[in-house]
């Protein structure tokens, strides 16, 4: 599954986008699992009000299943127009 | 119904005289422009944009489908730029066509007010001291609920 | 703040783009543009404009001013064309500039809405059969009540 | 003082404006002497619910006065934009 990092969460994990082997069954085991990995994703995670996830370029929420998917994306809300 | 997400400059004029000139049995066309501020007082080097390629032109084509199915619209024209933009550029545009004013304002209301939350755009704007992400505002969200 | 009240053509492009330019630290503009509709089923010849010279641009200038303190506004303008126009081409438009987009859409809203029902000009549709002065509308008038 | 016609008005009168004489108080008063001159005026002002009146090129009622006045204008309800 490819995880990809928009704005300041994309420069609080030092990456764009990286493939991730995962179990996890929804989006919120998804970040579970990443905040148990390093500080840097500790530190992107830690207020989940301040953050915005898009499943298969779906602009979802935290409970989302993740069968099947193949693309989550993490990012602050949008700023647009 | 036109999409485009550019990183290159669009003419406004132009544009809204062919979004115009496309829709001659429409009598009311309504455009927004956003433009990058140019502050005397607030010395605003750039505004660079990212964006989500892919989910970008989704969802801005799944809110152009809205406003198109919830308003009697002849088209929906929208435009928008990513990447370093300087003060007095333009950002973005949409314009609507419909045979009645009332249509074509509240489309083009309704497209920005999406558009503004769940198109995603990230601005940031860069300084000589900084290069700050813009925050979210709670009106933009609450903008949303009058639709 | 521009009134312009004329026989002849204007470009919008060109109006749009001039009347972005000269409001670079209001990031919000919006435009309404009125067109002659150009209906296959309904062969319209041509649409007469009349106006009364003096009044009009008094009553344009009284609407734009009302718009500029009732909103934020950088700055507004109103062109409204007479005499006799054919299908497609554009009879006015009217631009709103603004730091915020929420004003930029109202005061556009609002000098439409008077436009309408207190600016004298009055239309007359020119077919091979007839030459009507165009109704006004109970819902132009309605309109007026929301602001 | 001038007395101006707009549009179906001026079309039913037959002319664009006219000087009239007159000691009428009020735009009603006037009214009332212009319905009396000929058909053409009975025509043009037998509905005032269709009409408007300008004063001085300001929109008024049918009871402002015309002490002063230099301009009156007759037109239907306004249908620009």
């Amino acid at each position: 599954m490819d995880v990809l990092y928009f704005a300041w969460v994309r420069e609080r994990i030092g990456i764009p986008r990286e493939a991730i082997e995962t179990s996890a069954a929804t989006v919120a085991d998804l970040i579970t699992e990443l905040r148990a990995r390093e500080d840097r994703y500790e530190a992107a995670f830690s207020d989940l009000t301040a953050l915005r996830v898009a499943v298969d370029q779906k602009l979802t929420d935290f409970d989302a299943p993740l069968k099947g998917v193949r693309e989550v994306a993490f990012f602050p809300p949008m700023t647009g127009g | 119904m036109r999409i485009s997400v550019q990183d290159t400059p669009f003419d406004l004029g132009t544009e809204t005289t062919n979004f115009a000139a496309g829709h001659r049995d429409m009598g009311a066309i309504v455009t927004f422009t956003g433009v990058v501020r140019d502050l005397p007082d607030d010395p605003l080097e750039a505004m660079e944009i990212e964006h989500y390629p892919g989910m970008t032109e989704a969802a801005l084509t799944d809110i152009a489908e809205q406003a198109m199915t919830r308003w009697s619209l002849g088209d929906a024209l929208v435009i928008h730029r990513h990447g370093r933009l300087v003060p007095s550029e333009m950002i973005m545009m949409v314009a609507t066509a419909s045979r009645h004013r009332k249509d074509a304002f509240e489309a083009a209301e309704f497209l920005m007010d999406y558009l503004k939350s769940r198109a995603p755009f990230w601005k940031r704007e860069i300084t000589a001291k900084s290069a700050d992400w813009v925050a979210a505002r709670a009106e933009d969200e609450d903008a949303l609920k009058r639709w």
